[in-house]
C-alpha cells in the first residue's frame, strides 16, 4: 500500500462527523467496488464508470497481490501456507468482483451500441478501453450487416441510425424499467404512475420498488442505493 | 426545402406522409417527393445492377411456395416474418441453426423490387409529384415504402438474433471449429428449427464466419486490458478454492507425514477421482 | 418498443380489420385480386405494421371551402377481434378462465400497440386488473413447477450445449409450461408477457432452492 | 450475451455479499495479521474475540483454527420474538431492520450518534463545523449492507438483518456446533419464518391490485427473498405500467391542459414533432 493510494482513496470531503472515521482506505475500495457492482447489475441503463480511478487502482493492486502470491508459492510452511490460502481465496473475490462489473457494462454496451456512442452525454459514462470496443463493435456489426444483405439495398436504406417514423432504430434502454432501492437517509420520493402521481415520504432503510427514472435522482445524490 | 437534414429520402417521404397526418404541409410535401423524384436514376441503375438471374429463381420459388402455403395472394412482408419467426426459434436454442440464405436474399430482393415499383411510379412525374393530387398513387408509394422499411427491420433483427448467439460463443470461448461441428441435416433454408440430425453444412454463413473471427479478435483487445481479472472466467461467485482432503494412496507428489492436508481444490480433483484422495467436512 | 425486438416485431404482423378511404388501383393484391382497383370502403385484414402508417398519414387533399376538413386517412380501421367486445366482457367476468393465447400470443403487447392508435380508456383499466390477478395465478403455479424443478444452476451449465445457462433456463422452463396438473389449462393459455413472467416466478423459486442445496455441499 | 445474467443480483451473488458481513470469532490458534487487498486483517490471540467477514470466518471455522459466535439475533428467543412479531404484531409487514449502531462522536466528545444518523443541526455546530461535513457527506461514508456490523455478538437481539437468511444458513452449516442451542430447534424456528414471510411476499403482489400504483415499499425484506421474487415483481410492476403507459399519457395530457388552464389546445403540432423524432 503506497502513498498515492491513500491520498488516491482519500474522499473529495472530509468524513462528516456522523460517518465512521478510521475507515481504513482499502476497505472503502472495497465498500466502494461493492456499491458499484451491485448498482451496475440492478440498472437498466449504463451508469457513468467511476471517474475517481477506483478501478485502474484496483486493477493495479490485484496485479501486485497476484505477484505477491507467486513470491509466497513454494514457500511451504504450513504457517504461510495458511496466509496464502486466505490471500488467494480473497483474491478470488476481487477478481470475480471486477470480472462481473465490466462484462456486465459490456452487456449493456452492446445492447445498445449506437445509443451510447450516438450521443455525447452517454459517451462519456463508458471508459475509454469502453468506447473504443464499442465503437469498434458496431463497426464490425454494420459491416457484417451490409455483406450479408444491406449492401444491396438503395443507398438510402443502409443507415442503421435513422430514428424518423414510428420507431427509432436506434434501440436504447427503458429508463422506467422498475428497479428495488434502499433509502440511505429519510426521503420525498416523487413516483410517477399509471393513474396517479404522488409522493413517498420514505424512512431511513426502507426497501423500495419503484421506476428507475424516478429513483435515479436519489441514488446519485447518495440518498438511496441500488438493492 | 428539399429534405429534413441527416435523415434519408426514404425516411423523409414516410416522414412527410406522417406529418401530413397533423397538419397539411404539402407545400413541404412536394417539395421531399420532388428530392425523392430527383435521386432516381441513381436507383434504376442500382436495382437494375443488382437483379441476379439466380436471385430471381430463388425469389419466385419462394413466392410459390408461400401461395400454395398460404393459398392467398402473399402479401410484402410475408417473407420477412417467416425470418423472424426463425429468429424467435434461435433466441431458444441453445445453438445456432443453419443460416436461411435462401429466405434472406428473397427478402432482400424483395426490398429491390419494390424500390423499382417506386421508381417506376414516380418517373412520369418527372419529379413534380403531388401527393395532393395522386393520392392513390401516394397510397401505393407508401405501401411499398413501408413494406421495404418492414424487411429492412425483419432482416436485420434476425441478423443481430445470430449475432448475439455468435458473440455469446466466443465470449464462451467457443472456436470457429466447433461451431463447423454445428451442424444440421436439414436442406439449407429449410430447416424449421435446428433440432435436425447432424450433416456435414456448416449452420453459419461464411459472413457469419468472417464475423466470429472478428469478433473474437475484437474481445481479445478488449480482454488484454484486463489481463489478471480473466474476463472470461467465471460469472458465478466463487466457492471454496480449498478443501480438505485425507492421503488414502502414495500418490508421489503429495504425500504428507501427518495424513491430511488443505490444498487447492482444482489441483486435486483428479486424484480424488482417482481415489487417492479423499475429500473432508 | 423496440427496433430489434423480436417480439415486438411479430406483434407488429398482427393483422386489424381496415377500411380503405380511396381507390387504389395497385392495391389489388391485399384484397386476393392482384392486378384489380381496391375499391373505397374496401374492408381488408391488414397488419399492424402497414395499417399504422396508412392511418395516420394524410392523403393531402386540399378542400378549398374548409381547409381545416383537409385531412383525410387512407384507411380507417378497428380494434381485431382478440380485442374484442365479447373478450373484453369475458376478462371483466373472471380473467383467469380466458385463454388469452387463443386471442393472441402477443395479447398484452397487440392490447397496448392497439391503445397507442386509439384511447381506450376502459380496455387499459380491464386488461390492467387482468394482468395483475393473473400474475398471481401465474406465480402460483411456477412456484409449484420451480420447487421441484432440476437444476440448471449447475456448474455444467445444465441443458444441451451447455453453454450459457441462460439458454439452458429457457429450454427447461418451456418444456415445463405444460406441467402443473391442474393449471394446465391455465398455463397453455398464458399469453408472451405471461410466460415471461411465469420463467421469472419459475426460476427465482429454482435458484433458491438450489442455493440452499449447494450451501449444504459446501 | 457479455452476461449471461438477469438484472438484479442472483441467489449466489446475493448470498457472495453475505460473505463480507463481519462476525464475532472466537480464535483456537494464533494467527498474525494478514495484508489482504481490503486491508489488514486483526492478528488472532486466543482467546480474544476478534471480527471478520464471514468468508473468512467460515474458513477458519472450516480447519477448526476458530469458533464463530452467533449474532445475538439467531437466538431461539430472539427468533421467537421475531415469529411472534410478523405474525401476532403486525401480520402484514415484515419485522424492521435493526437499527443502525450508534457510535461516540470525535467532533463532539460526550456526544453519541446513530450510524448514517442525519445530523440535527444544533448550536454546537458553530464550534464544530460539524453542519457543513454533514451536508456535503460522501455517499461512500453511509454504511448498508454487507458493511454494517449487524451480524456481530453485539449486533441486537430481535431483528432480523438484511441478509438473515444466508447467514443463518452458512453459520448452521459449518459452525452448527457453535450454535447457543441445538441447531435443530433454531433450524425449525428458521423454517417457521421464511414460511410466514413467504406467504407476506406473495401477499405484496396484492398490493397492487391498485394497479395504478407507483411504488411498493417492502421495508425489512431480506436480501433472498427479494432475489426469489425481483424478476418476477419488477416483471409484474413494468407489465402494469406498459399497459397503462396511453391511460398515462393521456392522464398528463389532460393534467397540463388544466395547468395551464386550456389557454389553447393547438399543442398538437409539437407533440406530432416529437412523435416524429424531430
Amino acid at each position: 500500500m503506497d502513498i498515492d493510494d491513500i491520498l488516491a482513496s482519500l474522499d473529495p470531503h472530509p468524513p462528516s462527523s456522523s460517518s465512521p472515521s478510521l475507515i481504513p482506505p482499502e476497505t472503502r475500495d472495497l465498500q466502494a467496488l461493492t456499491r458499484h457492482w451491485v448498482a451496475e447489475r440492478s440498472t437498466p441503463e449504463l451508469l457513468s464508470w467511476p471517474s475517481d480511478g477506483l478501478f485502474e487502482r484496483i486493477n493495479d493492486k490485484i496485479k501486485r497481490q497476484i505477484e505477491k502470491v507467486e513470491e509466497m508459492t513454494g514457500d511451504m510452511d504450513p504457517k504461510t501456507n495458511f496466509a496464502l490460502i486466505v490471500i488467494q481465496t480473497e483474491l478470488e473475490r476481487w477478481k470475480f468482483l471486477v470480472r462481473s462489473y465490466l462484462r456486465c457494462r459490456v452487456g449493456k454496451i452492446d445492447k445498445h451500441l449506437l445509443h451510447y456512442i450516438s450521443n455525447d452525454a452517454l459517451r462519456t459514462r463508458m471508459s475509454p478501453i469502453e468506447e473504443a470496443y464499442a465503437r469498434r463493435h458496431q463497426l464490425l456489426l454494420h459491416n457484417h450487416y451490409l455483406n450479408s444483405f444491406l449492401g444491396t439495398f438503395p443507398p438510402a436504406m443502409q443507415n442503421l441510425n435513422d430514428t424518423a417514423g414510428n420507431i427509432s432504430m436506434i434501440d436504447s434502454p427503458d429508463l422506467d424499467s422498475a428497479v428495488f432501492i434502499r433509502l440511505l437517509k429519510n426521503a420525498e420520493i416523487e413516483c410517477h404512475g399509471v393513474d396517479v402521481d404522488g409522493v413517498l415520504t420514505g424512512k431511513e432503510g426502507d426497501i423500495v420498488i419503484l421506476r428507475w427514472s424516478d429513483a435515479k435522482g436519489l441514488v446519485e445524490r447518495g440518498d438511496a442505493e441500488l438493492v | 426545402m428539399p429534405a429534413i437534414p441527416g435523415v434519408s429520402v426514404c425516411q423523409n417521404l414516410y416522414l412527410i406522409a406522417c406529418r401530413m397526418g397533423v397538419r397539411s404541409g404539402n407545400w413541404l410535401g412536394v417539395g421531399i417527393w420532388q428530392a425523392y423524384g430527383s435521386l432516381l436514376p441513381h436507383h434504376h441503375q442500382l436495382s437494375g445492377a443488382l437483379v441476379a438471374g439466380e436471385d430471381k429463381e430463388v425469389f419466385l420459388s419462394i413466392r410459390k411456395r408461400q401461395i400454395s402455403q398460404l393459398e392467398k395472394m402473399p402479401m410484402y412482408g410475408d417473407l420477412g416474418n417467416k425470418l423472424v419467426q426463425h429468429a424467435k426459434r434461435t433466441q431458444n436454442l441453445s445453438h445456432l441453426p443453419p443460416y436461411q440464405t435462401e429466405l434472406v436474399r428473397a427478402v432482400a430482393r424483395e426490398i429491390r423490387d419494390l424500390d423499382k415499383d417506386v421508381a417506376s411510379l414516380l418517373e412520369p412525374f418527372q419529379g413534380s409529384f403531388d401527393p395532393s393530387t395522386e393520392q392513390a398513387t401516394a397510397c401505393t408509394l407508401l405501401v411499398n415504402h413501408l413494406s421495404m422499411r418492414r424487411n429492412k427491420r425483419c432482416l436485420l433483427a434476425y441478423h443481430r438474433t445470430r449475432t448475439d448467439k455468435l458473440e455469446e460463443l466466443v465470449w464462451n470461448g467457443a472456436d470457429i471449429l466447433d461451431l463447423a461441428g454445428q451442424t444440421t441435416g436439414a436442406p439449407k433454408g429449410g430447416a424449421t428449427d435446428g433440432n435436425e440430425g447432424s450433416g456435414t453444412t456448416s449452420s453459419l454463413s461464411p459472413q457469419e464466419e468472417d464475423y466470429f473471427r472478428q469478433f473474437g479478435d475484437l474481445l481479445a483487445l478488449y480482454k488484454g486490458q484486463w489481463t489478471d481479472i480473466d474476463l472470461t472466467g467465471s460469472l458465478e461467485p466463487p466457492r471454496d478454492l480449498f478443501i480438505d482432503v485425507r492421503v488414502l494412496k502414495d500418490a508421489g507428489e503429495i504425500q504428507t507425514e501427518y495424513g491430511q492436508f488443505y490444498v487447492r481444490q482444482g489441483d486435486v480433483e483428479r486424484l480424488i477421482a482417482q481415489g487417492y484422495l479423499q475429500k473432508l467436512g | 418498443m423496440s427496433y430489434y425486438d423480436i417480439d415486438a416485431i411479430l406483434t407488429d404482423a398482427e393483422k386489424i380489420p381496415c377500411t380503405f378511404q380511396i381507390d387504389v388501383p395497385d392495391l389489388g393484391y391485399l384484397d386476393n385480386q392482384p392486378g384489380h382497383t381496391l375499391k373505397a370502403g374496401s374492408r381488408v385484414a391488414l397488419p399492424i405494421w402497414l395499417a399504422e402508417m396508412l392511418a395516420i398519414a394524410n392523403t393531402g387533399a386540399v378542400d378549398m371551402d374548409d381547409p381545416s376538413q383537409s385531412s383525410k386517412s387512407f384507411i380507417t380501421f378497428d380494434l381485431p377481434s382478440a380485442l374484442g367486445n365479447d373478450v373484453v366482457q369475458a376478462l371483466k367476468a373472471d380473467p383467469r378462465s380466458v385463454p388469452l393465447r387463443d386471442q393472441s400470443a402477443h395479447f398484452y403487447a397487440l392490447a397496448t400497440h392497439m391503445m397507442e392508435l386509439s384511447e381506450e380508456p376502459e380496455l387499459s383499466a380491464v386488461l390492467r386488473k387482468t394482468f395483475v390477478s393473473r400474475a398471481a395465478e401465474i406465480a402460483l403455479h411456477a412456484r409449484k413447477v420451480g420447487g421441484g424443478g432440476s437444476s440448471y444452476h449447475g456448474r455444467d451449465g445444465g441443458g444441451a450445449g451447455g453453454k450459457g445457462k441462460g439458454k439452458a433456463t429457457k429450454e427447461d422452463n418451456a418444456s415445463n409450461l405444460g406441467v402443473g396438473g391442474a393449471g394446465e389449462e391455465f398455463l397453455r393459455g398464458l399469453d408472451e408477457w405471461e410466460r415471461k413472467l411465469f420463467r421469472s416466478a419459475h426460476d427465482g423459486t429454482k435458484a433458491s432452492k438450489e442455493w440452499m442445496e449447494n450451501v449444504k455441499k459446501r | 450475451m457479455a452476461l449471461p445474467l438477469p438484472t438484479g443480483l442472483t441467489q449466489n451473488e446475493v448470498s457472495f455479499l453475505a460473505e463480507m458481513e463481519m462476525v464475532t470469532v472466537v480464535p483456537r490458534q494464533r494467527l498474525d495479521s494478514i495484508d489482504l487487498l481490503g486491508g489488514k486483517t486483526p492478528q488472532l490471540r486466543p482467546p480474544h474475540r476478534a471480527q471478520l467477514p464471514l468468508w473468512l470466518a467460515l474458513l477458519l471455522k472450516k480447519q477448526r483454527r476458530a469458533n464463530i459466535v452467533p449474532p445475538a439475533w439467531m437466538h431461539p428467543a430472539s427468533l421467537a420474538e421475531i415469529i411472534h412479531r410478523e405474525t401476532k404484531e403486525d401480520p402484514e409487514a415484515f419485522s424492521p431492520p435493526p437499527p443502525p449502531p450508534s457510535r461516540a462522536l470525535y467532533a463532539q466528545p460526550g456526544t453519541a450518534r446513530r450510524l448514517n444518523h442525519q445530523h440535527q443541526p444544533s448550536f454546537l455546530d458553530d464550534l464544530t463545523q460539524t453542519t457543513l461535513d454533514s451536508q456535503q457527506q460522501d455517499p461512500n461514508s453511509i454504511l448498508s449492507p454487507p458493511f454494517l456490523p449487524s451480524n456481530v455478538a453485539e449486533s441486537p437481539a430481535g431483528y432480523l438483518p438484511y441478509h438473515w437468511l444466508e447467514i443463518a444458513e452458512a453459520l448452521l452449516t459449518h459452525a452448527g456446533d457453535d450454535m447457543p442451542a441445538p441447531a435443530g430447534e433454531v433450524r425449525s424456528l428458521l423454517r417457521d419464518l421464511v414460511e410466514v414471510r413467504a406467504a407476506k411476499m406473495r401477499s405484496s403482489t396484492s398490493a397492487l391490485e391498485g394497479f395504478g400504483d407507483a411504488w411498493l415499499t417492502l421495508r425489512g425484506v431480506g436480501a433472498m427473498e427479494l432475489a426469489e421474487n425481483r424478476a418476477f415483481l419488477a416483471g409484474l410492476v413494468d407489465g402494469v405500467r406498459k399497459i397503462g403507459a396511453s391511460a398515462e399519457a393521456t392522464r398528463r395530457e389532460e393534467e397540463e391542459e388544466a395547468r395551464r388552464g386550456g389557454e389553447y389546445g393547438g399543442d398538437g403540432d409539437e407533440d406530432s414533432d416529437e412523435d416524429m423524432g424531430l
